[in-house]
């Protein structure tokens, strides 16, 4: 069952446990926690939005669950689900593109590294959309910039709110100068939508870097981050590289981020529809 | 010829040097050494076209950066008359690795924006090796926004590694920058020309790239991602950092300005002389001249509308995909 | 009662010391002392009413400042509901020293900004004092243009002793940021209702105070320049640090809101208890919240090109001069 | 004669050295140079539009000066000139206000610290404004506030382009409120100004502070500075009394703002015209 079928056939909630392959939470029981080492018991972490119950640490979501944890129960509806990526370099390094791309799909269960369609938040209808950092990395290519752009343009000509949730390490390599260019369309359909006076709200997650974070991840009316994200343009170790030397502990998180100003509020995952939902209110 | 020797050149500029030699010591020697002279300045030159005019993408790169390559001021100053150079983002800094102001393309007033780069080591401290920190990515837009205003078109030039990557880069958002450059120059109600005169690299280059026509310099390369950051991540196993990992990660990015004509995301190329621009800087400079003059005129036709309407069809149609 | 006392209310802090002492040995002494419990209270009573009701204008800038007056955040968390906080000017920095966010005034949704000041040593630290840096300043117009693309009117408080006099101030534009507030206060296109609850301080108050109706509490100022920076200047022969020349700059000043609302520079004057807002913070929330919804009821009636030319006019028509 | 009969009557070039009292520069055929203590020939000085010929000091001028070496001979015909303060606080601190007044209107000739009017820069037409420090400190009161905002209406209405020469220490202290509402005043005429695309360019002169600065000043299209000269919002005295230090050298200097972003350009005074011409004919 692909994505798409998946969320077309679904019509009650899914529990976030239910969902598919978890990031960072090994199986079992009982686990280690990947950022405070304590002992945790799966089943409270689930309970907990994927957040460690002993340090907060907010686990990556897949797109489903993102779905779950924000829209209402069954409202969702995806759009462009079957778009895949033609491979336009024909790209072989090390590995072939077309078999990263296979296994990503595989991995994740989905198409691409985003998911697009309409939804409800407290019954109010939003476009949405939501990337998955297992499909590469959540990285842009022409399909992301794409499905993008096409919620953004759906958003416009329907004078819909649009909620953007990023998760990404950047443009796609693979397509080259493709993926460059996709930062350059998506921005543009932003620049339009923001012609009139719909609100767009993106929520920035672990991590969101490089061409998402310079195109429309940072392009909202309100940029709400969580805790902890990791949120920039270039990538620590290329950071590291070009300065020679350690970062320092917290660089390039979203609490650092927001006291430089560059994101309008952190909201802890529990929060994070209740707040979409009043801001959404007050925008909309 | 130039200082600095570029690996593949070097067969070249070790018969180079036997000429020199060859004819310094000619008038002291007693046998004509004329027919030797006249053979080997035959040889260097065949050996200059067999070199030069199939350089591979990785070659091409290096030949973009190459120190003694005009940059930025050299085409404004060549290009352009009355240049008044205007400075900073009325933010935070004057962000000289940007360089931008008022000038006339013959007896159109214009607005040149553009990437500044050293020819040496003291002049690349200056300019940050034509690094950006998010002021002069937002020094640039301010300069935009005065066209915009005062309608005068945009006329960019593109030269740069790439942003730049650093702490302070990141605190004062230099993905915000690069992300505002992008939605405001898609709505920019003057016609952009773009010109990449050597490297274009990454969002940094993008920054100042999104326009009406965009130009690439023969042996300028334009690229998702450097073919060393490209080479390191994919070939870590391997070595990344051999020059071979670095021609293979060229090679697969399609980045040089043939590769992106082909594919329809440049609009077109200014051929260099033999052995790249700073051989002979002023036929480069003739050449963009001719393409920026005949561009403008063209753009100028469109009303604003249409011309908005095509810059954003263009950048709209980007990408490849399959829909099922 | 508070804790901090100014030089003018020592008399009363006396008087209610005695009593506190007379309450308390009251219970263990044999004789009554209730007649002169009673006696004191009344005493009290009229020698507050005697200092209090007549603050010279010196005296009212020092109750302006009493750290413990109620500052922006308790004029945000009980007047308005549901309170969003948004932080950042989206270029340097998140300056605590200005808040902002999204509330609702009864069903009314508005974008309230404000200086924010501390209660102690710990909290003005974080605050800054409330003296905003550029970035303060730019982050209130960042929240009032959101505002206004979103329709909301704006609610602004003014608490500063100024714009912060410092090296990174100046080095980051604190005149350009000032000036652009005011700029773009003047044609935001949504109703801006201001209330001073505390210290005007010049351009740092301004920055967040050009609006369609302003508000003075009782014992705030607004000025020009403060009291003692005019004390200092004009009479720096004599003691311009004495009190008295700080009481006398501060009457020729004319900062106090009766005299502003005399000369037609502000709209109306919320009421406060004797001694102060910090004596009965919940009078002076109930009077200030009824002035806002009044105004806002007021302002919402005109169409927006309306309420722009009224703006515009109101402050056209400031100055007092005298044309041949 | 007043300023007003002055710059009516003549209908010719008055040169630089005819003009009235000189700041900085003793009189006398040699004097020393307040900046650089060389012995300079005052010809000299007058000859270089008062900029010391040793060490480039820009002296500063008077607003005649200023009308002589920005304006085309003859052009200037003043707006407004007998407006002058009507004391609204009745001030009087140590000196009253009103004794000010006259005394600075004495020391320069004018009737206030700012003379505005139309002239032409190559035979272009344009509204001009122009300070003079001689008078209470170039400081902005009611006049000064009614007289720029008048001049930048009348350029809106005329479709001119406009510019103001600035050399102030602030805001007014002894018109206290209706001082600082001149900054709003000044700001709001500038936003409507803005609406078209007439060119504003303000000319920063030493020192230009305070309310000044805070307000139309730093609003133009493009802000010209002249060498070192002192610009920013708090004056150094302010700022040593907060900070508890020193200044470093240069600090607030037309350099070290135009380092960080604040300034467009620096134009040697005798490059000012031409420079001004030149931007002008981009602009319009
Ligand atoms: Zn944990
Ligand atoms: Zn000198």
């Amino acid at each position: 069952m692909s994505i798409t079928e998946w969320f077309k056939a679904k019509n009650k909630y899914i529990p976030v446990e239910k969902s598919g392959t978890r990031l960072n939470i090994p199986d079992g029981i009982w686990s280690k926690c990947a950022a405070c080492n304590e002992i945790i018991f799966q089943k409270e972490v689930v309970r907990n939005f994927k957040v460690c119950p002993k340090c907060n640490h907010h686990f990556k979501l897949t797109a489903e669950e993102r779905v779950n944890l924000l829209l209402d129960d069954g409202s969702f509806v995806e759009f462009n689900g079957g778009m895949i990526s033609n491979d336009p370099l024909d790209f072989e390094i090390s590995k072939s593109y077309r078999v990263s791309l296979n296994q990503a799909q595989e991995i994740s269960g989905l198409k691409e590294a985003i998911v697009t369609g309409e939804g409800k938040i407290d019954d109010r209808l939003i476009i949405f959309g939501v990337m998955d950092f297992r499909f590469i990395g959540g990285s842009m290519g022409s399909v992301v910039g794409e499905k993008v752009t096409r919620a953004i343009e759906k958003a416009l000509e329907e004078n819909l709110p649009l909620v953007l949730v990023c998760s990404s390490g950047g443009a796609r390599m693979q397509e080259g100068m493709f993926s460059l260019m996709q930062m350059a369309k998506t921005s543009a359909a932003i620049a339009r939508f923001k012609q009139k006076k719909n609100p767009y709200i993106s929520i920035l997650t672990n991590p969101t870097t490089g061409g998402v974070s310079a195109s429309f991840a940072t392009l909202a009316d309100l940029i709400i981050a969580e805790p902890e994200a990791l949120i920039g343009f270039a990538g620590p170790r290329v950071i590291e590289q070009t300065i020679k030397q350690k970062l320092p502990k917290g660089f390039q998180s979203a609490e650092l981020m927001l006291k430089h100003g560059m994101i309008d509020l952190i909201v802890h995952r529990k929060d994070l529809k209740n707040t979409l939902s009043k801001l959404l209110n007050f925008l909309y | 010829m130039a200082r600095y020797v570029l690996d593949f050149e070097k067969p070249i500029f070790e018969l180079q040097r036997k000429l020199d030699l060859l004819k310094k010591v000619s008038p002291l020697e007693k046998t004509d050494l004329t027919a030797e002279i006249e053979d080997l300045e035959h040889k260097i030159e065949k050996l200059k076209v067999r070199i030069y005019s199939h350089l591979s993408p990785w070659e091409k790169v290096q030949v973009s950066r190459h120190p003694d390559r005009p940059k930025t001021l050299d085409y404004i100053n060549n290009i352009f008359t009355d240049f008044i150079e205007i400075h900073g983002d009325k933010l935070f800094r004057d962000d000289l690795s940007i360089i931008g102001g008022f000038g006339f393309l013959n007896d159109v007033k214009v607005m040149i924006v553009g990437h500044q780069k050293g020819k040496n080591a003291k002049e690349n401290i200056l300019y940050n090796f034509g690094s950006p920190h998010p002021e002069g990515i937002r020094k640039a837009l301010r300069l935009m926004k005065l066209a915009e205003k005062f309608s005068l078109p945009v006329i960019s030039f593109i030269d740069t590694a790439g942003a730049y990557p650093g702490i302070e880069a990141e605190e004062r958002g230099q993905a915000l920058a690069i992300a505002s450059n992008l939605m405001e120059m898609s709505a920019l109600k003057v016609p952009i020309i773009v010109s990449n005169i050597g490297e274009g690299g990454s969002g940094g280059a993008l920054a100042l790239g999104l326009g009406d026509k965009i130009f690439m310099l023969e042996n300028s390369y334009y690229s998702v991602i450097s073919p060393e950051g490209c080479a390191s991540i994919l070939l870590k196993s391997e070595n990344g950092d051999s020059s071979k990992a670095k021609a293979e990660a060229s090679t697969a990015l399609k980045l040089t300005a043939d590769e992106l004509l082909e594919r329809g995301l440049i609009d077109g190329i200014i051929r260099e002389p033999l052995g790249g621009a700073h051989h002979n800087p002023s036929e480069v400079f003739v050449e963009l001249k001719q393409a920026l003059v005949s561009s403008l005129l063209e753009l100028k036709k469109l009303s604003t509308n249409k011309l908005l309407e095509k810059r954003y069809n263009r950048y709209r149609k980007m990408g490849v995909f399959i829909e099922s």
